[in-house]
Formats: structure tokens, C-alpha cells, sequence
């Protein structure tokens, strides 16, 4: 991929001591602009005082999927990977949790409903290990980030090239989804996992533990956030984008680019799995359908509308496409394939810095006037 | 269940699978190799193609009309194809990516469209009845309208491979293949190649479409089942050879039905994928490496 | 090698052939580079110039013949590692990376640890800030470090990227037509600048530019289809009638 | 100058300015439980792979609510309906049933289809204390008290249809299904009850849900040589089994197919003369001669579509409307945990399927159908189960010692 970077573009424009701004319409917004993203946190932090049940509970879902979003902000915009597989990162996250929050509700010596009508009568081995929170979370950010890695290493070291790894990627959902289906005796099959009551001891139901389990969340996105912008202006983001510009030519320089690549597509994968298991605990349940190639791929619709090269593009467009989702297909059932297939063709062809794009271009044309 | 007496049977069926997998995956195959984007909306050419082969034997009933249906078929999604190419793929050139996910939007788009046009549930297009028997051999039965498909697919590649080595567009074909600067410099209209070559390949699926037909319902989401298949093919084949995209076609359509004697077919799924990422480990160019001096940096 | 001693060897190709399908870009070509050495290398097009850079740095495998690189067969190695050993290519097509500055360019070629594991820090680290300021001056492009490399006119990419060749402390260097697309003043320049890498590099040009050629004044070797023709320097080559033959031959 | 990064907080601020700005305008919509109105949900896939389906489930119960509103509504309220999309994604089902309820404040909700979407919906019905009316046929296993389950059982569909077979003749069994949980658990049952009856499984195969590919399947038909097929295939499926089947020589004249999923409905959309002669289990047929039916299909198709086929899923949507309204005047209010009880104790209804009660475990004591399909799309009714069969959540042979307590 040979696309501009305009983030990193304007960073490198905002040099010290650059021009004042002269123009008056600017001066007058630069306050404003300053105000906002703490306004935006402001109202973020004070939802749960804000929004009724229902409506936090759908933004803690969407915040979750944001945190997988900024992922893959990470390693398509910044990395020149398309994934369209991360939802068996995100469905391994969430059934690990799963798995943990299944056992903890269990009587002494059962084995969960699903495994009995399906002819179990013991649990699989390896759900034993999940049962142990410290285990549990640890696998929510290991396994995916793992398999993830395993995956990205065994296609990339061969230089296998960027349209095949999108096309295994996708593979990759179907499959994992199909599996997880059929082998309901150890995964819940096309129901899922649901039924949950506790989480390390808290009841979820509890408005306090609802509205704690908010406020992690969110705390997550914005340390992800945070920690993504630091990484991206250390040394590695810059090995990332030069093995997206020129891979060959990093080689030239002595650099192996598959590891760089490694890393941050397994980085990704954790954030897609923190996403997974947060999205289990607020929505109730993790099933085939939230993992396989349809939502994979809708994960990148998010990232396309609000700018694959910006962090806050991304979770912007996360919410934004869910919220439009929410309510369009409540309204207009049939009109939102539509409107998605549109909106993705339309923005891929015409605005390929998503939102994020549009809205840079705007305060710099308000800027030279 | 005995295996060794399912041997015989899955073979062939591993055939007529291998066969619906080319025609679904040379159109892409030829497509990639010739301008390196994958065309996601492919799978709907397959879908036309069957609503085409049904709106026929609509207008003409019979035997004749799934004979009709074929030719409508192949030009019916090769005129889509022409407008996709000309309205989406060449405006995204040199974008792979974002080609990947506009003609994702644009596969939605036209699946959301058969939807409301011809209804949800599917219709079935209706094999005539020296299509819907079976021939027996010993102990192996033969459903005719696989067989159909077996012999289609040969002829469907004879065409093609005649088209490559002996016409004219064939050559530039492999001109532009082979070094797309050159080509271009000798004189050869690379956007028309390139037009061609895709309207071809759209055309092919919606062959696939009209015997996809015969062996089941056409439903808006029919190109889906291929689809990915139909990319594993195109990946595991190596760039742009007719060749290598036929073997993996056939590798993989073999080993889909023969996996299925011993296990269920999400599994046999399962392992198709560790099949292909394996043998990329050992051939990442693919069944057939086109060796080819235009290398990029 | 006549007398001098193989301790000062650096480079030999041995017979290397690369076929493409039957079409040979190299055909049982051999040359040997001395320590310190500056040698061009002409021909006319398609007589496998680029292709001999790409061999070297493994960007295409010889499908005959060994590349030793001090005493060491390199030919199947993967890059990296054959940069690790001390071999750095300029691109015909300036190789830059777009979207970092010009510093950071720079910084990336002078890190000496490589492992991607390293590079979870900011910044150049201060031990190779120094290189790579002497760099910047060298090539000059001090004022332009803060500068996206991708914004760089044509005549400065071509520098940068010799920098960034230089600054990775490789002790062979290639450069692929240097001074392409560069006008006469731009290409006295380069040409100083090779110059004033001195004994301590060892470096192999390909170029067309005869003026450039002999503003270098080192031994050229001269190929055509693939094969070694003649060797010499300027005035040597210049009044050799094969030679002559084969680029009018192309030419006309 | 604005920073690059102070502009890109303002993106985000954007984003949740407008997050909230959209959620809190959700809350206007709220209709309320207040004033003459009392609002119920109807949450059924609208679009997506279920859609085809669950959509005709809805337009029942939007008929009966709309035949009671006609008629003076319930204690005097009408019915204010409130349409949810589920879009055939059970995490979507889970948030629209907890909308409907929390931000909605509706008496109760219609609906559901897959298993998978009640499974999501059930911990929202129990956390808030609300009642589900789940109008199709499942795997049992599950008896909660905060769901009414109208559909049978597999004891009043998959063991009628066995035990009808059993009585044909015959002997060996190949069971096929969609790669999901109900065909699964389906089979887990039928195939103690074929050991038990000292009978073969000849085979077990499943594909994938919307797979099209039977070759492997059917050659593995062929190998076995069964008596009689199971079905249990979903959808799409079931046209290309059919189809590649008779393909094979093995129309269900020749090897006789029972199946489960196969309706009135699906029987018009494949073409009758696939599947002519094969065999369906149903607590309803669209054929059974019943005053309150013909009543029923005549205004469905009045509201509707004059040629529509009536289903099984279809009546028990519009009985489960009908049974609320009865429950909740009995219990002289909306109270779900009154209604509950309630309907639990209504005793017999008339309904188009005949009259038919909720057992104590709140699933309905019905009869089991066998029929077999004729040319027209329309089921022959050959045998019927007698008197309607009690509910058995657990299996007993398949599951012994479990019971359902509520």
C-alpha cells in the first residue's frame, strides 16, 4: 500500500514554532476545540448518570468494540494489513471469558446444560484451567494475541502478499465459526454461551457492578488509545509504517519486517480480544454469529467510515455505524444492507481517510482562509 | 462406515466439488494475475447467473432452455461484470485493498437487491429430465447433471486455454501478464485487456451459477457458499496460471469430498484452510509460479 | 586479481547465471571487487546490470554460481541478513520510506541493532544521533530533516537514499544508476560525494552517464547480454571498438 | 494552531456527544404502560437468513392483536404493539428484548425463533422479571420460568414421528441435520429411543447451516442403505438435499424422508414436486379440518396474502397473543409473574390447532400430526397422536433424573 499518511503528514507539519493562526473564524474555534475532547470525556465518564439502563448498556457494548477498532486502526491504516478475520480474535477473547463465567456459576460436579443435551457427561480438559480467574484472564489477552501471531507469522514469513493474507484471513472467520458451531458439546454450538450471573464474585446484574464494568471499559479504551499513539510515535510505529511503504526496502536495510508486522497484528489481536470478553459481559452472550466472516468484515466497515489512519476516526465510526445500525434496522429493516454496502463502496472510492479525513480537510481549509 | 467403499463415489463427487470450485475461482484467478485485485462481489456473479438460467426457462421452458440459459448466463454477468470493471475496479487501481472492500459493499448491495427482487427464500430452476437422473456404474452412481458439470468445466477451460495460446487477445493477455510497462509500450490496450479478461471471468461464474442450479436452490446468498473456496483456490493456484488454478481446484476439491468420509463437512472445511496456510509454508508462490521479471520493490 | 593479495578481496562473483524461463539476465557472469575499490559497471539495456545489484543482495537467486562475500558464499541468504554482513543497495527507483521524515529515514539505516524488539523506544537513540547528523550534512539535507521524505523533489530523494546506504555502515555499497533524473551540477555533486567516502567503503555504481563515469574516474567493467565484455578504465573503454559496437549496435 | 492531537479528541468528542445524543433520544419513543394503551413487543428476525421465516410469525401476531384490540382489547386496554428487529443475530435479539423491556416498559414479548435467540433472550427475561412467549418447535432441555413455551417439545414432535415409524416397519434410521443445536439434540434423543427399541442408526451426518453440498452425504446414504431418513436440515438446505437426492435416483417416493422443518411454507417455496411423498411431524397442518382454522387462515390471507401458507410456528405466535389476553385477565392485571401463573392454570383454549393448555411447566399440552405432502403443497394427514401429549422438557430415556422445576 502506497497511501498517504495524513496523520503522520500533519505531525510532521506541526513543527515547533509554526505560523499563529491568523484566520479569525480558527482563532475563534481553537478554544473550542481545546474544550472538546475533555467534553467528550466529561460526558463519557458521567453516561452512567446520564443515560437510562438500556442505553449504557448498548454504549459499554459499543465502547467495547471500539477498543477492537483501535486495533485495527493499528495494523490497516498504520500497517497495511487487512484482517478480515478479527472476529475469531474477538470470539476468542469473549469465550474465554465465557468459559470462566460458565464454570463460576456452576453447582459442585455439574457440567453446563449444553454439554448434557448434547451427550456429555464430563467437561472437556481444557476447560479445567478456566475456572481460575487469574488463568481466564490471562488466556483472554494470550490466546488471541497468540493465535493471532501464529497465523500472521505462518502466512507473512513466506511473503505471502497483502490480498492473500485478507483472503486466508477470511477463510480463517469461516472456519473458526463453523467450528465453534459444530462442536456444540464443548462450545454451546450456534447458541453461544449465555446465562451469566457472576463475574470473579460480583453479580452482574447489580446496577453498581453495571455501571463499574462501564467505567473499566471505558478506562480501556482510553488507555488504548493512549498507548497506541505512544507506540505509533516510538521507533516501532515507524518500522510499521516503513514495512507498510517499502517492506522490500526495510529488508534492504537490514530489517526483518515480518516480525514488526508479528507484533503489531498480535497486538491487535489482544485489543480484539479485551473487545470480545468486555462485549460478553455487557451484552450476556458470545455466539458463532459475532465472530464469523460477516461481522469480521463489519468490524472494518467501522474503521473504513471513521478513517483508517485515526485512532479516534475509529471510534468514532464504531459508534456511530452501531448507533445508525440500532436505528435504521429498527426503522428500515431492509434498508440497511443498503446503506451499508453504499456507505462502504462510497467511502472506500471517495473518502479513503474515512470521517477523520473529511474533518482534517475541513479545519485546514478553515485554516488557509 | 466403510471408507474404502465411499472412496469410489467421493472421488467423483471430489470432482464435480473441484469443478463448480475452477469455474467459481478462474474468473478471480485470471483477474488477479493479470491486475492483483480480488473482485469480493464474484460470488454474486454466481448468484445471476442461476436467476438468469430461471428468468430463461421462465420465457422458455424445457429442455431447450437450459441449454439457452447457458449462453444468456455468460453474457448476462459478463455485461455486470463490464460495469463493474469500468465502474469500480478502475477507479480503485492500484488500491487492492480498498477494492477488496468496495466490491465487498457492492456483493451486499446485490444480494440485498435479489432479495427484494426475486424474494428471500430462493427460487429453483428446474433440470430437465435428462439432467435429473443418474447414470450407474457397478456400485457408484452417477448424477447426470454432475456429470454435465464435469464435462462444462473441461469445455470451459478447452475455451479458455484455446482463447489464451492461440488468439490474439490471448497473447496480449500474456504480454500484459507478463510485464504490464512493456505491453503497454508495444502498443497493447491494457484497460482493454484487462475489461476483457474480467467480463470473461464474470461470465465463467455465471456458467457456475446456471449448474450450481441444477444441484441446488438459487437463493440471494448462493455465491457465498463458493466464495471463499473459490479464494482458497485462488490463492493456493500462483499467479495468473490457468494451470496451477485448475490443480488447486482439483487438490482442493478432492480433498474436501475425500476429508468427508471420515469427518463432518465443517470439519472437512476446517482442514481444507490448514491445507492451504501448510502448503503455502512449503510453495508460497503457489501450484504454478509464473517467474516473471517485473518484480516490484 | 593479479597481485594483489586475496586478504583484500571483498567480493567475487563466480559464474552466476539467472535464468528466467530460457531468457538468461545473467549468463556465467564473474567479477571481483578489492577492498576500497570504486567501480562502475556499464552496458547497454537488458545487459543485466540490475539484475547482477539484485543477485548480490538477494533479491534474486542465482540459478548458477556462488556470490562470496569475504570468502563467504551469500547467495542463498535472506536479505537482511546479507545487509547484516555489510552490503547495501541504492534503488534505481529512489527506495525511500514516504511517510517517515528525512531524519527518521536516515535513523532507521544507522540503527545497529536491528531486532524489531529494539525499536520499542523514541527516537534516534543518542549513541547513533551523531551518525546520523553527519549523514544529513553530507548528503545535504540538514535543513530539510524534519521534512516527510515522500515531499522530498526528485534530485534530494536520490540522496537521501544514498545516505540512508551510507549510513548503514555497510562496507560494500551498490548504487543503481545514482544519479538518475539529475541534472549536471546535481550530478557533480554525487559524484564528490562518492569520492569522499574514500578507502573506507568499497562501492559498485551502475551508471549510463559517461561524463558522471569518468568524473569517478574508476575502472569500469563493461557487460552486455548478460555477459562479462571488457574492463578498463575510462579512456581504455572509450577507445574500445567491442565495446563501441555493442551500444551502437543497440542504439541504432 | 490546533494540534493534531487536540483535533483528533475532538473527533472522539464528537462521536460521544453524539452517542449520547442518539441514545437519549431513543428514550422519546417510549409509548409507556401508562393512560388507556398497554404496550407489548413483538421481537422477530426482520432481516437476515431467519427473516423468511419469523416474518410471518409476526404478521400472526400482529393479527391477533389487532382481532383483540378489535373486539375491546385486554381489560379494556388496547394493545399497543411495539416491533422489534432481531435481525436474525441472537446478541441482537438479547438488546432489542432488553430495549422492549427496559426502555419500552412492555407487559410482555412475542417472539424468537432459533434457540440460539431465546438462549441470548432468556437471562434478559430473568434478570427483569418479563415474560417471553417463544412460539416454535425446540430441543427442550430448558425450562424457565420467565419463558411461556408454546412449541413442541421433542416429545410431542421428533418421538410421535418415531414412534409412527416404528409402526410403518421401519428399521433403520439415518439421521441427517443442519449443523446446529436443535438437529443435534433432536438426534441425541432419537437415537436412545432407536437403541431402546432395538432398532439401527444407520447413520448420522450433519452439514452446515446453508451448506448445499450433499455429495459426500448422500454417497454415505448409499453406503448405508436405510430404511428411512430424519431430516432435520434448515432452510435452503433442504432444496439442495432434495434435489441432489433425486438426483440420485433417491426421490422420497423411493427412500421415504421425515422431517421436521419442512411446512407448508417451505413445501410452496421448494416446489411441492421435490418433496411430494416425503413426511413432516407437526402439532398443526394447514389441512386439518377445524372451524377455528378455517376462521384463522381466512383472515390471515384477508390481512395478508390470499395464497399464503399457513404454518405451524405461524399458529403458535397467534395462540400465544391469545393466551396472554386470557391469563392476564384471569389474573386481573399485567403483572408478568402473575400472568405466568396464571396461564399455567388457565386450563383448556380453543385455538385454530384445536384447544390446547399450558402445563404446570409453562409449555402447551398439544397433539402431534404426521402428514405427508401432496402436489399442491398441502399436507395428508395420516395419523394423529390420540389425545394431546403433556410436555416433556427432559427427555427421561436421554436424560434421566432431570425434571423441570419451576
Amino acid at each position: 500500500m502506497s497511501d498517504p499518511d495524513p496523520m503522520i503528514l500533519s505531525a510532521a507539519g506541526a513543527a515547533p514554532g509554526a505560523a499563529p493562526l491568523t484566520a479569525p473564524l480558527a482563532a475563534r474555534l481553537a478554544p473550542v476545540g481545546k474544550a472538546l475532547p475533555w467534553l467528550a470525556l466529561g460526558l463519557a465518564v458521567a453516561a452512567p448518570w446520564l443515560l437510562s439502563a438500556y442505553d449504557l448498556n448498548l454504549l459499554a457494548r459499543f465502547m467495547a468494540m471500539a477498543i477492537l477498532a483501535l486495533g485495527i486502526v493499528l495494523i490497516w491504516g498504520h500497517g497495511g494489513i487487512l484482517s478480515l478475520g478479527h472476529g475469531v480474535f474477538f470470539g476468542l477473547g469473549g469465550y474465554a471469558l465465557a468459559i470462566h463465567m460458565k464454570l463460576a456459576d456452576l453447582p459442585q460436579g455439574e457440567i453446563p446444560d449444553f454439554m448434557q443435551w448434547s451427550g456429555r457427561t464430563a467437561l472437556p480438559w481444557w476447560w479445567e484451567p478456566f475456572s481460575s480467574p487469574m488463568f481466564t484472564l490471562l488466556a483472554v489477552l494470550v490466546l488471541p494475541a497468540l493465535v493471532a501471531g501464529l497465523f500472521c507469522w505462518a502466512v507473512f514469513h513466506r511473503r505471502v502478499g497483502g490480498t492473500y493474507f485478507a483472503l486466508i484471513s477470511q477463510a480463517l472467520a469461516l472456519a473458526f465459526a463453523t467450528l465453534l458451531v459444530s462442536q456444540q458439546d464443548v462450545t454451546g454450538g450456534f447458541n453461544g454461551l449465555t446465562q451469566f450471573s457472576s463475574l470473579f464474585g460480583f453479580g452482574l446484574t447489580r446496577p453498581s457492578v453495571v455501571q463499574g464494568l462501564y467505567w473499566v471499559t471505558l478506562a480501556i479504551v482510553v488507555a488504548a488509545y493512549l498507548g497506541l499513539r505512544l507506540l505509533l510515535a516510538s521507533r516501532f510505529g515507524m518500522l510499521l509504517r516503513a514495512a507498510r511503504d517499502g517492506e522490500n526496502r526495510l529488508r534492504f536495510l537490514g530489517y526483518s519486517p515480518t516480525p514488526v508486522k508479528v507484533a503489531a497484528f498480535a497486538l491487535s489481536a489482544l485489543l480484539a480480544g479485551m473487545a470480545g470478553a468486555l462485549f460478553t459481559l455487557h451484552a450476556g452472550v458470545i455466539s458463532p454469529a459475532l465472530v464469523g466472516v460477516i461481522p469480521s468484515i463489519e468490524m472494518i466497515v467501522w474503521v473504513a467510515i471513521g478513517g483508517r489512519y485515526s485512532f479516534a476516526g475509529a471510534i468514532l465510526g464504531t459508534l456511530l455505524i452501531n448507533i445508525a445500525r440500532d436505528s435504521i434496522s429498527s426503522a428500515f429493516p431492509e434498508l440497511w444492507l443498503y446503506v451499508m454496502g453504499a456507505l462502504f463502496i462510497l467511502v472506500v472510492t471517495l473518502m479513503p481517510d474515512g470521517l477523520a479525513g473529511a474533518a482534517r480537510n475541513l479545519i485546514e481549509r478553515a485554516r488557509a482562509r | 462406515m466403510d471408507s474404502v467403499a465411499l472412496f469410489l463415489p467421493q472421488l467423483f463427487n471430489g470432482l464435480s466439488v473441484a469443478s463448480l470450485y475452477l469455474l467459481a475461482a478462474v474468473g478471480l484467478a485470471l483477474s488477479f494475475g493479470l491486475m492483483r485485485v480480488i473482485n469480493m462481489a464474484h460470488g454474486e456473479m454466481l448468484m445471476l447467473g442461476g436467476y438468469l438460467a430461471w428468468l430463461t426457462l421462465m420465457v422458455v421452458p424445457g429442455a431447450f432452455g437450459i441449454l439457452l440459459a447457458l449462453p444468456v448466463a455468460f453474457l448476462g454477468t459478463a455485461a455486470i461484470g463490464a460495469l463493474v470493471h469500468m465502474g469500480l475496479i478502475r477507479r480503485l487501481a492500484d488500491r487492492p485493498l480498498d477494492t477488496l472492500l468496495a466490491t465487498w459493499g457492492l456483493s451486499l448491495i446485490l444480494q440485498q437487491a435479489a432479495r427484494d427482487l426475486f424474494g428471500a427464500i430462493g427460487v429453483e430452476v428446474r433440470a430437465p429430465d435428462w439432467l435429473a437422473g443418474s447414470i450407474s456404474l457397478g456400485d457408484v452412481v452417477i448424477p447426470s447433471a454432475r456429470l454435465m458439470i464435469i464435462v462444462m468445466t473441461l469445455l470451459v477451460l478447452g475455451g479458455i486455454a484455446l482463447m489464451l495460446n492461440r488468439s490474439r487477445i490471448g497473447l496480449d493477455i500474456r504480454a500484459v501478464n507478463q510485464d504490464r510497462m512493456m505491453a503497454s509500450a508495444t502498443g497493447i490496450n491494457v484497460r482493454k485487456v484487462e475489461l476483457t479478461v474480467f467480463c470473461a471471468g464474470a461470465g465463467v461464474a455465471g456458467l457456475a451459477g446456471v449448474l450450481l442450479a441444477l444441484l441446488g436452490p438459487v437463493t440471494p446468498n448462493a455465491g457465498q457458499v463458493y466464495i471463499v473456496p473459490a479464494f482458497l483456490v485462488v490463492v493456493m493456484g500462483g499467479l495468473g496460471s490457468l494451470t496451477g488454478t485448475s490443480m488447486a481446484a482439483l487438490i482442493l476439491g478432492l480433498f474436501s469430498a475425500l476429508a468427508q468420509i471420515f469427518f463432518d463437512v465443517s470439519i472437512a472445511q476446517m482442514l481444507m484452510l490448514v491445507l492451504v496456510i501448510l502448503f503455502l509454508q512449503i510453495r508460497p508462490q503457489g501450484v504454478v509460479a509464473v517467474r516473471s521479471r517485473a518484480l516490484d520493490v | 586479481m593479479k597481485d594483489e593479495s586475496t586478504r583484500d578481496l571483498l567480493l567475487a562473483v563466480d559464474g552466476v547465471t539467472v535464468d528466467y524461463g530460457g531468457f538468461k539476465a545473467l549468463d556465467g557472469f564473474s567479477m571481483t571487487l578489492q577492498r576500497g575499490e570504486t567501480r562502475v559497471v556499464i552496458g547497454p539495456n537488458g545487459a543485466g546490470k540490475s539484475t547482477l545489484c539484485d543477485t548480490i543482495i538477494g533479491r534474486v537467486r542465482p540459478t548458477e554460481g556462488a556470490i562470496l562475500f569475504r570468502g563467504e558464499d551469500i547467495s542463498a541468504l535472506p536479505e537482511q541478513l546479507i545487509v547484516a554482513r555489510g552490503i547495501c543497495r541504492k534503488f534505481q527507483a529512489p527506495g525511500i520510506l514516504p511517510s517517515l521524515t528525512v531524519a527518521d529515514n536516515i535513523g532507521l539505516a544507522a540503527r545497529r541493532d536491528r531486532r524489531w524488539w529494539r525499536s520499542l523506544g523514541f527516537g534516534i537513540p543518542a549513541g547513533e544521533q551523531a551518525i546520523v547528523n553527519d549523514i544529513l550534512e553530507q548528503v545535504g539535507l540538514t535543513a530539510r530533516r524534519a521534512t516527510q521524505a515522500g515531499l522530498l523533489a526528485h534530485g534530494e530523494k536520490q540522496w537521501l537514499e544514498i545516505g540512508m546506504v551510507i549510513a548503514t555502515g555497510a562496507e560494500l555499497i551498490l548504487l543503481d544508476e545514482p544519479t538518475a533524473g539529475m541534472g549536471p551540477a546535481e550530478t557533480r555533486r554525487t559524484a564528490e560525494l562518492i569520492h569522499s567516502l574514500g578507502d573506507s567503503r568499497t562501492v559498485l555504481v551502475i551508471d549510463h552517464d559517461m561524463s558522471f563515469v569518468e568524473q569517478l574516474g574508476a575502472t569500469v567493467t563493461v557487460m552486455h547480454q548478460g555477459r562479462f565484455l571488457a574492463q578498463g578504465d575510462v579512456q581504455a573503454i572509450r577507445n574500445n571498438a567491442e565495446v563501441a559496437s555493442v551500444y551502437l549496435g543497440h542504439t541504432a | 494552531m490546533i494540534s493534531v492531537r487536540r483535533r483528533v479528541l475532538a473527533l472522539a468528542c464528537m462521536a460521544s456527544s453524539l452517542a449520547l445524543g442518539a441514545c437519549s433520544g431513543g428514550q422519546s419513543a417510549d409509548s409507556g404502560s401508562g393512560g388507556d394503551g398497554i404496550a407489548v413487543g413483538v421481537l422477530q428476525s426482520l432481516t437476515g437468513t431467519m427473516a423468511i421465516s419469523e416474518i410471518t410469525v409476526k404478521n400472526a401476531e400482529m393479527l391477533a392483536i389487532e382481532e383483540i384490540n378489535a373486539a375491546g382489547g385486554v381489560l379494556g386496554r388496547k394493545i399497543t404493539a411495539l416491533v422489534e428487529d432481531g435481525a436474525s443475530d441472537p446478541s441482537t435479539f438479547a438488546q432489542k428484548a432488553s430495549k422492549l423491556i427496559e426502555d419500552n416498559g412492555v407487559a410482555t414479548v412475542f417472539g424468537g425463533w432459533t434457540s440460539a435467540s431465546r438462549k441470548a433472550m432468556l437471562p434478559v427475561f430473568e434478570r427483569t422479571g418479563n415474560l417471553l412467549w417463544y412460539p416454535v418447535q425446540f430441543e427442550g432441555n430448558e425450562c424457565s420460568p420467565n419463558i411461556m413455551y408454546s412449541g413442541a417439545q421433542p416429545n410431542q414432535q421428533a418421538l410421535p414421528a418415531l414412534q409412527w415409524a416404528v409402526g410403518q416397519g421401519y428399521k433403520s434410521y439415518f439421521l441427517i441435520g443442519s449443523d446446529y443445536v436443535y438437529p443435534r439434540t433432536a438426534n441425541l434423543i432419537l437415537k436412545k429411543h432407536i437403541e431402546k427399541d432395538g432398532l439401527k442408526v444407520a447413520g448420522e451426518s450433519y452439514v452446515p447451516l446453508g451448506g448445499t453440498d450433499f455429495s459426500g452425504v448422500i454417497a454415505k446414504i448409499q453406503q448405508a442403505k436405510p430404511d428411512i431418513i430424519i431430516n432435520t436440515l434448515n432452510g435452503d438446505s433442504n432444496v439442495a438435499f432434495f434435489k441432489q437426492m433425486q438426483a440420485a435416483g433417491l426421490s422420497p417416493t423411493k427412500l421415504p424422508v421425515m422431517s421436521f422443518s419442512i411446512g407448508e411454507q417451505e413445501a410452496q417455496a421448494m416446489g411441492p414436486r421435490l418433496v411430494e411423498g416425503s413426511y413432516a411431524s407437526w402439532n398443526y397442518f394447514q389441512s386439518l379440518t377445524l372451524e377455528d382454522n378455517a376462521k384463522f387462515i381466512a383472515a390471515y390471507r384477508k390481512k395478508y396474502d390470499a395464497n399464503a401458507a399457513i404454518t405451524d410456528p405461524m399458529v403458535h405466535g397467534y395462540l400465544n397473543v391469545y393466551a396472554w389476553k386470557a391469563a392476564v385477565e384471569k389474573a386481573g392485571g399485567f403483572d408478568p409473574e402473575k400472568v405466568r401463573k396464571a396461564a399455567a392454570t388457565l386450563g383448556s383454549f380453543a385455538t385454530p390447532m384445536g384447544p390446547v393448555s399450558f402445563a404446570a411447566n409453562q409449555s402447551l399440552v398439544q397433539k402431534a400430526y404426521i402428514g405427508r405432502l401432496k402436489a399442491d403443497g398441502q399436507f395428508e394427514i395420516l395419523s394423529d397422536s390420540g389425545e394431546a401429549i403433556q410436555p416433556e422438557p427432559y427427555d427421561p430415556l436421554a436424560f434421566p433424573g432431570k425434571s423441570c422445576t419451576l
